[in-house]
């Protein structure tokens, strides 16, 4: 069986990419597709690491500290897929874009809605009936400052407690069990812009947390809060003087660029640092054998890069910060000056992955600018930045330096419009999780196929309101009109494997299986299972609204294999729906609308949860 | 003869009209007192009440007969972050405000109150932070985005990235009152 | 009364072809003036197109096929605009009126391609400064169409009602001249507009 | 209609006056030759008497106001013309007035800043689009064919229309600014504040289609110029025999062809900017402001020229008349005109200095305005060798024309200046560039102009202007204009920028405002001089006769006011000053038609006797197509669908407009060639006819 | 009062516009003197009477030898034409050339945007840290040489500092350069010279030129955050400041008033002048301006702001605290 398949493989796969394969040094035609052994890439050693033993529960958005998604269970795998059958679903009964990983914990599901950030504890064991309700309510004033829908991008459980964020910038632990609030505490001032979207990661007993509004002229930090209590353990800035993003002795950033003294005052016009974003509205992960926590900031403020000359230190950055004190130990800037909104936010895959004959300890990330990124998780060396999307706007990385080689003529200024920057302001890759299989190799990346016009304008900052100083209008990338890509990335070779074109942005995380299947939804509402390694859609499924949402696989009860996704589309791709947006303007919603205008066409809103599994 | 001054008064009635319309429409007033504001704090957001129904309180915004407020309806749109939640009318973080749907009225004094008081969904306040002049002509922009202000007085195409269709040639659709309830924001409480 | 002899002008001809009658000099007029506003319409496509690193900018090439069938129809009515400029100048009067007929269909021809032609441009006018001038040059030239079709309708109506006059056929002569200006405007026009994104 | 009534009667008496003098000298004539010769002549007499009341009746305008609204011919057209124009000329010269009154002193509250805007540019537009121009066409219109010998413009229903599309046009401009629609953003309306963006309301696009309006009647009537120059000319007029005057409105018609389509597309730009959205002038889509600059100054600077040229025919009318011997240099004059039209479209880049072009293009910039100063030298120095060579009679026309040396010239030297980039950074803007176009538009046209209408008020009303008022005008004015506007030579230079509504009192600009101020009174009262001189002269002004300034061009060949058909006979001509050298035997045209209008059409080079034309009646067309013109032009300001909805009516007049009248087709003669060629269908075609 | 005026040049690019035109003043004089004086001669010069007729018969036929000689008098005429001219072209060209000759490492770059109707303006500096934005006032060191980088939001405006400059236009879409050099410390007056609407009449500022370490000590003065109030009713002022239209436009850096509307006011007490060069910076004048500004300078953009008696005292208090 496997022997067939391997020939199968050859054929199929092999011959196609062996022209343009460099990573089949052993001559092997079938090699090219596939890592030399799966060993070879191995996760880091954690307390949620696939190296202990697959538990079947999902505690955390990204299933573990090294954010690779990758659930052990192999139950339903490529083979039988096809067969999967809804098992059950619940509606949320909130019409915004549910951008949430449900949590699995023992027999209990939570799920946390967008905005009014509802928590749902679901009975597994009957299955869909709700334990208890959780509902903090939040401030309604926070939509006027959330920039881009109403979204939660999940829970973390930790101590027998659920802590997640609600859009008015408060962190919540609720009691598991009993679904009472056991703390709650302000993070943030809705009334400066900040509102509190991500899903929290719960590292040695803290809860790390960050804010979301970079296009509100916030000042973007993560804060640690006690795990028991909700007080804040240390706060660090993106912004601002050294002491303030703590920055001390221990901070070695590898590169010239990105060393020096309060750089993160000095890279900006006076005081603009203050209103200058760098959030932290993505995602973290943590090692613990380095005891560091890494994340990337958000976008500087405003869009319009003409308001902020300089570097405009430490946004657009990848961040290793000690775990218990918050220290800085390194920072590497990926995009100092940011002229797109090219946040850095995104996920980090921590994995060992053989680099120059020498297996290295390295972070993976699919940048927002294109390129993915692997870096030396220990010094913050860019080994390789390779892009995997269509790009128009940049000419590569110069991994010596550091530098991100911009296209002078792509550069956008004030009072002009800038046509055709490839990718456009969500990037190449949002916020939509990738994942990673240790059995494959493949990062599997869900991201976009968009390009946009960019014309900066006059930026007033007034607390409160949007500070952007940007018009764009969006539209599909080179090809057939198709927005959305999904692509398994082979980070060894440094090339894509294979992709799956998508008619509208892949907003979906993506979740991999050691049952060697891909899970991932569309915004035209389809639910998909895809073989890991041919990239061949095994299964689809019409769910009720297009998917933003993030799989989870676990194992029920029962003990079957379950995969859960919520629908409901929204997001800052999906506003046109959740918002009810008018399509002739084609720079609505910071310029999404452009792209999306056929989305009222393919899906309407509505929050949904869905369980499958094989019958 | 009869003809003749038949032909006379019609065209000194146009010419009256014409004046009367056209001096208003281009006049730059720069210290101008705006419509009175004190009813409007109390405007109405439904038109349903108990009891027999009174008619429905209509008011006028001088500065939407006037092009020069309008322009600089939008040029405070645009300066005081409306565009940053609306954009040019098609809205993002706040409502569409270039389709038919009026969550909290399509009326120039309800416009005018939105604006002042602020909405509990995300609309803020910005009373005395805006001045009631440059409300009323923000208002009379607004309404402009959705066609409501006449072609010669709405403002045509910004010196900035084309978007939507210039307010001049937005065709105008009666308002739906849908009232309350943002179209996009229907949520258990 | 007079020692020298008065210039008696009685029998010289009241109208003639070519230079010599007042109407080629109005009909050259016409072409002078419109022919300076079409320079100053490829001096403004180009100013613009100057400064543009990608032509046209963030559209698709203009799609060639029905430019081009316009042009071959605009073309080919050079033919019957001949005879019908022979015959006018021979005054023959079947001939003029069956050219005429014939000019008429070929200018139907052209306008009616010409809005099939604007439903197949890669922009809107509103869209950027390549859409306005694309639009506002093919706008111009098709302006130039329609009042030469208009001309022509009156001036066979004229041919048929009658009455039938001399000038008349010098009026038919020019008409033929204006349309071959019509012709030649198209010519440069439909380079710039289609093939020019494409080589430069 | 009182101006016509004055026309009517002071033609007549004219007419009768001549019939007298004829008759007198007749008598006296036959008193000493035998009878039969007398009867001979007497015969003569009563034939040519014929011959006129034919041609008066065939040439004449119809009866009425119909026929007042009819007419086509170039006297009554051009007349309308100069009145329109000179009306103006009044109102844009009291928004001028009223601009002085405001910055008379500093900080004044006289006017605000939004009506001043308006003001200024109403007053720039109607001086540039309004009067100068138009005046320039119609004193072409109404002099030219009468200095070739012709008896009538080309084109007569297009003249008609084309003062039709211009009275409502500026009456349009007028209406809009009086309803305080008026356009705001100076007569050359930079993008973007008169963009749809910053031009708010409908103010810019009045301006706008006024400009299409003045377009279309500017066009046609060089059309109409170009055509009567060369096809209308006398017998024996050949090139170099043409009065300069006529050389000048020649070069103008031809600057106006290639000028005025520059400016038809930009402002048709402006209008769908600001109308449909294109974005011509939109610098984020890919529009650039300085694209209308370039645009507009294509037109803008040969516009100078286009008012100049003319001026400066007037000037060597005027001149070599009254310094009673031909003009010097006509050769040199010549070329420098023609080279002057030419030169004139290679430097507009000159007011676009500041813009940051290129600095290499400015060079050749600078180098082309320096240039043309030659060939205004040439003429400068041929017009002093005139009078050097002259004994110049100090009438009122000719005071003028020596005003306008003092003040051109001081013009030309600030001009000249300018052409130089660093002084242009300095001065551009100023009020010393407001002093100098006003020194050379002023100094150039309007005085040349103001000359011409002493020179030819005789000629136009048969009646003569006191001398004295006349002379009193001129030193007025001269004064006036030399208080108003040298003081503004100083203010630039010292820093005061044009076009500010007010200025601040510590910035010592306020004493020289003053005086500038107190001089356009000054100037004001000479116009008003001009205008008490007129009305009195139209009323109890001597009779003038033929020729009261013994003129040597053709216009003076016929009687003041000249008839309907200007010339009973059509002249010949045998040199440039022909009325001072022909013999008194000199050969006229017969042959020609007086049932219709049936005119003579020469060779373009040697002006031999080609063709007989038949002009059109007298039309109420040409006012119904002007009208349906207007209705497309005006609704195109609020609606796009105006132009093929109102191409419909524009399309019925015009058609009405070129419908023959039934006639046979027996009185036709086609050219010999024809004949030859296709003599049998021709007969043939005569035959189905009849 | 501030000079503004070309006709006293403080820097050398100024110095040289004038010292041309000086020379083209004095020639172009000396040649319409001469022209003049051959125009009079022409009027009053006695003739021999034309063939003993009447004195209005024409000259038909003028003497041949006569012509002759008048027409070598114009050739002669037009040639020396043709040389001034020439000469005129080449001076012309190198001060062009001299004018656009500043350009030496050691330079100070200055960001100008104009706006309806006032300046915006900012030190450029490769440390963003160091870069310092103001309006309406522009410090520079004595001899020292300034790149202008010339921008608009909205329409054209011209920037023209006549003692220093000629003027160099922004342009929307365009960023035009110009370099200033002053020699002589002073201050002078500024004003846009493009009609850019209601407001261009009072659209000035003033270019303070001092010795370097004068200029120096502005400058860093400039880059702090605005100063804390010291007295309660400062205090109170800010507050003012904070929760009337006032934070709607404009910039007080150190504070949440960060929109870029209106002038930034960090440092506004430190300049000389309000609203753009129209009103000398006093109390009267910023309470005036503050209330109603619409009558000292109608058309512009800040809103009447009808403010109690205390608060306005107390907003005063705070303005003019920001030195």
């Amino acid at each position: 069986m496997r022997m067939s398949w391997r020939v199968l493989l050859c054929f199929c796969v092999g011959f196609a990419f062996a022209a343009c394969s460099n990573a089949n040094k052993d001559g092997g035609p079938a090699a090219a597709p596939q890592p030399k052994s799966p060993q070879a890439t191995r996760l880091p050693t954690g307390a949620q690491s696939a190296g202990e033993q697959e538990d079947g529960q999902w505690l955390m958005p990204a299933k573990n500290y090294a954010s690779t998604r990758f659930s052990g269970l192999n139950e339903i795998n490529a083979e039988n897929a096809k067969a999967l059958k809804v098992a059950w679903t619940f509606s949320t009964g909130v019409n915004r874009g549910h951008e949430a990983a449900p949590l699995v914990v023992g027999d209990t599901m939570y799920v946390v809605t967008p905005y009014p950030n509802i928590l749902y504890a679901l009975d597994l064991k009957n299955p869909g009936s709700v334990k208890w309700k959780y509902e903090p309510d939040p401030a309604a004033a926070a939509q006027g400052v959330a920039c881009c829908d109403l979204v939660n991008r999940g829970a973390a459980f930790a101590d027998g407690k659920i802590f997640y964020n609600t859009l008015d910038a408060h962190t919540v632990a609720v009691d598991a069990a009993t679904g009472k609030e056991v703390w709650k505490t302000q993070v943030g001032d809705i009334n400066k812009g900040e509102t509190v979207t991500m899903a929290p990661i719960v590292v040695k007993g803290k809860v790390l947390v960050g804010n979301s509004g970079g296009e509100f002229g916030v000042r973007g930090w993560i804060q640690a809060l006690g795990a028991a209590d909700g007080k804040v353990v240390w706060k660090a800035y993106n912004a601002g003087p050294d002491s303030d993003v703590l920055i001390g002795p221990d901070f070695k950033p590898f590169y010239a660029k990105d060393q020096g003294k309060d750089l993160g005052v000095s890279t900006w016009p006076p005081d603009a640092w203050k209103i200058g974003g760098g959030t932290v509205w993505g995602w973290i992960s943590y090692d613990p054998d380095l005891n560091l926590i890494y994340y990337g900031s958000g976008n500087p403020g405003p869009w319009n890069p003409d308001a902020r000359p300089g570097d405009n230190k430490w946004t657009c950055s990848v961040i290793a910060r000690d775990a218990d004190t918050g220290a800085a130990k390194w920072a590497y800037q990926v995009g100092p000056h940011d002229l797109y909104d090219w946040d850095g936010i995104n996920e980090s895959l921590l994995v060992e992955i053989p680099f120059n004959g020498q297996q290295r300890k390295v972070l993976v990330r699919p940048e927002r600018d294109g390129y993915v990124y692997v870096i030396d998780r220990a010094t913050g060396e860019v080994l390789s930045a390779e892009p995997f999307a269509h790009l128009t706007a940049t000419k590569g990385v110069d991994l010596k330096t550091g530098e991100l080689a911009h296209v002078e003529e792509k550069k956008p200024g004030t009072g002009k419009v800038v046509r055709d920057i490839c990718p456009a302001a969500p990037g190449a890759k949002d916020w939509e999780p990738s994942a990673f299989s240790p059995q494959t190799g493949l990062v599997y990346i869900p991201h976009q196929n968009l390009c946009m016009d960019f014309e900066g304008v006059e930026a007033n900052y007034i607390a409160g309101t949007p500070y952007v100083g940007a018009n764009v209008k969006m539209y599909a990338g080179p090809g057939d009109g198709h927005r959305g890509e999904f692509t398994a990335w082979d980070p060894v070779a440094q090339r894509a494997v294979w992709k799956i074109n998508e008619r509208f942005p892949v907003w979906s995380g993506a979740v991999v299986t050691a049952g060697d299947v891909v899970f991932y939804g569309t915004m035209d509402g389809y639910f998909k299972a895809v073989n890991a390694r041919t990239g061949e859609v095994v299964w689809q499924f019409k769910v009720g609204s297009g998917i933003i949402g993030q799989p989870v696989v676990y194992k029920g009860p029962d003990g079957k294999e379950y995969v859960a996704i919520l629908s409901g589309v929204g997001g800052w791709s999906g506003a046109i729906v959740a918002g009810g947006l008018d399509p002739r303007d084609p720079t609505a919603a910071l310029g999404y609308v452009g792209a999306m205008g056929d989305l009222p066409d393919y899906s309407t809103k509505g929050g949904m949860l869905y369980v499958f599994s094989l019958p | 003869m009869r003809l003749a001054r038949r032909l006379a008064i019609v065209f000194w009635a146009a010419a009256a009209a014409l004046t009367s319309a056209s001096c208003m429409r281009e006049e730059r007033g720069f210290r101008v007192s705006p419509p009175p504001s004190g009813r409007v704090q109390t405007v109405r957001l439904t038109d349903f009440q108990p009891g027999p129904a009174q008619p429905p309180e209509v008011t006028q915004n001088a500065y939407e007969e006037n092009a020069y407020a309008v322009s600089e309806g939008k040029r405070l749109y645009e300066q005081m972050n409306c565009v940053g939640c609306h954009f040019h009318g098609g809205g993002g973080i706040g409502p569409a405000l270039m389709d038919a749907h009026w969550i909290y009225g399509s009326d120039p004094s309800q416009i005018f109150s939105t604006i002042v008081q602020g909405r509990p969904n995300g609309m803020p306040s910005f009373r005395n932070k805006l001045n009631d002049d440059e409300v009323w002509k923000i208002a009379a922009y607004v309404r402009s985005l959705s066609g409501q202000v006449a072609k010669d007085v709405a403002p045509s195409r910004s010196d900035d990235m084309s978007g939507p269709p210039p307010e001049s040639a937005t065709e105008k659709k009666p308002p739906v009152k849908s009232g309350g309830i943002p179209k996009s924001a229907e949520m258990p409480k | 009364m007079s020692a020298r002899p008065n210039i008696d002008v009685s029998n010289l001809p009241t109208f003639a072809f070519g230079h010599r009658p007042l109407t080629w000099w109005c009909t050259w007029s016409l072409i002078l003036m419109e022919g300076g506003m079409f320079v100053v319409l490829f001096a403004t496509y180009f100013f613009l197109r100057t400064p543009v690193p990608d032509w046209p900018p963030g559209v698709n090439y203009p799609r060639l096929f029905w430019g081009t069938v316009n042009l071959v129809v605009i073309l080919l009515s050079c033919v019957p605009n001949h005879w019908a400029k022979k015959a006018a100048e021979g005054l023959d009067l079947r001939g003029v009126r069956l050219w005429l007929l014939v000019m008429i269909g070929f200018a139907l021809a052209a306008t009616v391609i010409r809005f099939v032609e604007f439903g197949y441009l890669n922009c809107r006018w509103d869209q950027n400064a390549y859409g306005s001038v694309v639009w506002v040059s093919m706008g111009a030239h098709l302006l130039h169409l329609v009042t030469d079709l208009l001309d022509t309708i009156v001036l066979l109506a004229l041919f048929v009602i009658g009455p039938i006059e001399g000038k008349r056929f010098v009026d038919a002569s020019e008409n033929a001249l204006y349309w071959y200006f019509v012709v030649a405007l198209w010519v440069p026009l439909y380079v710039v507009i289609y093939w020019v994104p494409r080589w430069m | 209609m009182p101006g016509r009534k004055e026309d009517d009667r002071a033609e007549r008496a004219a007419s009768l006056e001549a019939a007298r003098t004829d008759i007198e000298a007749l008598r006296a004539y036959a008193a000493g030759v035998d009878a039969a010769r007398t009867d001979d002549l007497l015969a003569d007499d009563i034939a040519d008497e014929h011959e006129r009341r034919a041609l008066a009746k065939t040439w004449g305008d119809g009866p009425g106001f119909w026929g007042w609204l009819a007419s086509t011919n170039h006297k009554t057209v051009g007349r309308r013309f100069i009145y329109t124009a000179f009306g103006f000329f009044i109102l844009a010269g009291i928004l001028a007035v009223l601009m002085r009154v405001q910055l008379a002193r500093p900080e004044s509250r006289f006017l605000n800043p939004d009506l001043y805007n308006q003001i200024f540019t109403m007053h720039g537009t109607t001086m540039m689009f309004l009067f100068a121009v138009p005046v320039m066409e119609a004193v072409a219109v109404y002099v030219l064919p009468l200095m070739l010998g012709a008896r009538n413009i080309a084109f007569p229903r297009l003249n008609a229309f084309s003062y039709w599309v211009y009275l409502f046009g500026g009456v349009m401009l007028w209406v809009a600014f009086v309803l305080n629609v008026g356009p705001d953003a100076g007569w050359f309306s930079y993008v973007p504040l008169s963009g749809p963006e910053y031009g708010a309301g409908k103010r810019v696009d009045f301006w706008a289609q006024m400009i299409t309006f003045t377009e279309v009647s500017a066009l046609c009537v060089a059309t109409e110029i170009i055509t009567t120059f060369f096809k209308m000319r006398a017998p024996g007029m050949s090139l170099n025999r043409v009065p300069v005057y006529c050389w000048s409105v020649l070069v103008m018609a031809f600057m106006v062809f290639f000028a005025m389509p520059t400016i038809a597309w930009a402002s048709a730009c402006l209008m769908m900017d600001r109308l449909i959205g294109t974005h011509f002038f939109n610098p984020a889509e890919g529009g650039d402001p300085i694209l209308w600059q370039h645009l507009f100054w294509f037109f803008g600077h040969p516009e100078v020229y286009i008012i100049f040229i003319p001026g400066t025919g007037f000037v060597s009318t005027i001149l070599s008349t009254f310094s009673r011997r031909p003009i010097f240099g006509y050769t040199a004059l010549v070329l420098a005109l023609v080279s002057t039209g030419f030169i004139g479209f290679g430097l507009w880049v000159h007011h676009m200095f500041a813009t940051g072009l290129p600095r290499m293009g400015e060079s050749f910039f600078t180098g082309a305005t320096i240039m043309i100063a030659i060939p205004a030298g040439v003429q400068i120095f041929c017009w002093i060798a005139t009078l050097w060579g002259g004994r110049p009679v100090f009438k009122s026309p000719m005071m003028f024309v020596l005003g306008f040396f003092f003040i051109f010239v001081i013009g030309g030297m600030t001009g000249v200046m300018q052409g130089a980039v660093p002084v242009d950074l300095q001065v551009h803007d100023t009020y010393f560039v407001v002093a100098h176009f006003h020194y050379v538009l002023i100094g150039g046209a309007v005085f040349p102009l103001f000359g011409a209408f002493h020179y030819w008020f005789p000629k136009v009303t048969g009646r003569l202007l006191s001398e004295k008022l006349g002379h009193a005008t001129f030193w007025v004015m001269f004064v006036g204009f030399n208080l108003t506007f040298f003081p503004m030579h100083i203010l630039g230079l010292r820093g005061m920028p044009r076009r500010v509504y007010t200025y601040q009192p510590n910035l010592g600009w306020g004493d020289l405002n003053m005086l500038a101020s107190a001089g356009g009174v000054l100037l004001t009262l000479g116009v008003l001089l001009f205008i008490v001189n007129a009305l009195r002269s139209l009323r109890a002004g001597a009779l003038a006769g033929d020729n009261p300034w013994g003129a040597a061009t053709l216009e003076w060949a016929t009687s003041s006011p000249p008839p309907a058909y200007n010339f009973l006979r059509p002249p010949t001509v045998d040199s440039r000053d022909t009325l001072w050298t022909q013999p008194a035997d000199q050969p006229v045209v017969i042959g020609l038609r007086s049932d219709v209008r049936e005119v003579l059409v020469t060779r373009a080079l040697d002006a031999e006797p080609d063709l007989k034309t038949e002009f059109p009646d007298s039309s109420i067309w040409p006012l119904l197509a002007a009208l349906a013109t207007t209705a497309m032009f005006i609704g195109t300001i609020f609606t796009p669908w105006a132009l093929p909805v109102g191409m419909l009516p524009v399309f019925v007049t015009l058609t009405g407009w070129f419908w023959p009248k039934k006639k046979r087709l027996a009185e036709e003669r086609p050219p010999e060639e024809v004949k030859e060629k296709h003599g049998e269908r021709w007969l043939k075609l005569q035959e189905q006819e009849s | 009062m501030p000079s503004q005026s070309a006709l006293s040049p403080a820097g050398p690019q100024a110095g040289r516009i004038i010292s041309l035109w000086w020379m083209m003043f004095y020639v172009t004089g000396a040649v319409f003197l001469i022209v003049m004086a051959f125009l009079m001669a022409a009027l009053v010069r006695r003739r021999r009477p034309y063939g003993g007729a009447a004195a209005d018969v024409p000259d038909v036929r003028p003497e041949p030898s006569g012509e002759r000689r008048m027409s070598h008098v114009v050739l002669t005429g037009v040639a020396l034409t043709v040389v001034i001219l020439f000469v005129f072209l080449v001076r012309s060209y190198v001060t062009g050339r001299a004018l656009d000759s500043l350009h030496e490492q050691d330079h100070l770059t200055v960001k100008v945007v104009g706006h309806q109707w006032w300046w915006e303006v900012s030190y450029d500096n490769a440390t963003a840290a160091y870069t310092v934005t103001t309006a309406n006032e522009i410090h520079i060191p004595v001899g020292r040489p300034v790149l202008f980088k010339l921008s608009s939001t909205d329409v054209i405006h011209s920037f023209w500092v006549p003692n220093l400059h000629g003027k160099t236009d922004l342009v929307p879409g365009h960023e035009n350069v110009t370099w200033l050099k002053a020699d002589r410390e002073g201050v002078y007056r500024g004003q846009c010279a493009e009609f850019c609407g209601h407001q261009h009449a009072h659209m000035a500022f003033t270019v303070v030129v001092e010795p370097y370490e004068k200029f120096k000590a502005w400058y860093d003065a400039q880059l702090a955050a605005a100063q804390e109030p010291s007295t309660e009713s400062q205090k109170q002022g800010r507050q003012v400041f904070l929760s009337s239209p006032c934070v709607m436009c404009h910039t007080v850096r150190g504070t949440d008033a960060g929109s870029r509307v209106g002038p930034d006011l960090t440092h506004v007490a430190s300049r000389g002048t309000l609203a753009a060069g129209t009103l000398e910076n006093t109390r009267g004048h910023l309470a005036g301006w503050v209330v109603d500004s619409q009558q000292i300078k109608p058309g512009n953009r800040m809103p009447p702001n009808n403010l109690e008696p205390a608060d306005l005292q107390a907003l005063l208090d705070y303005l003019q605290s920001l030195k």
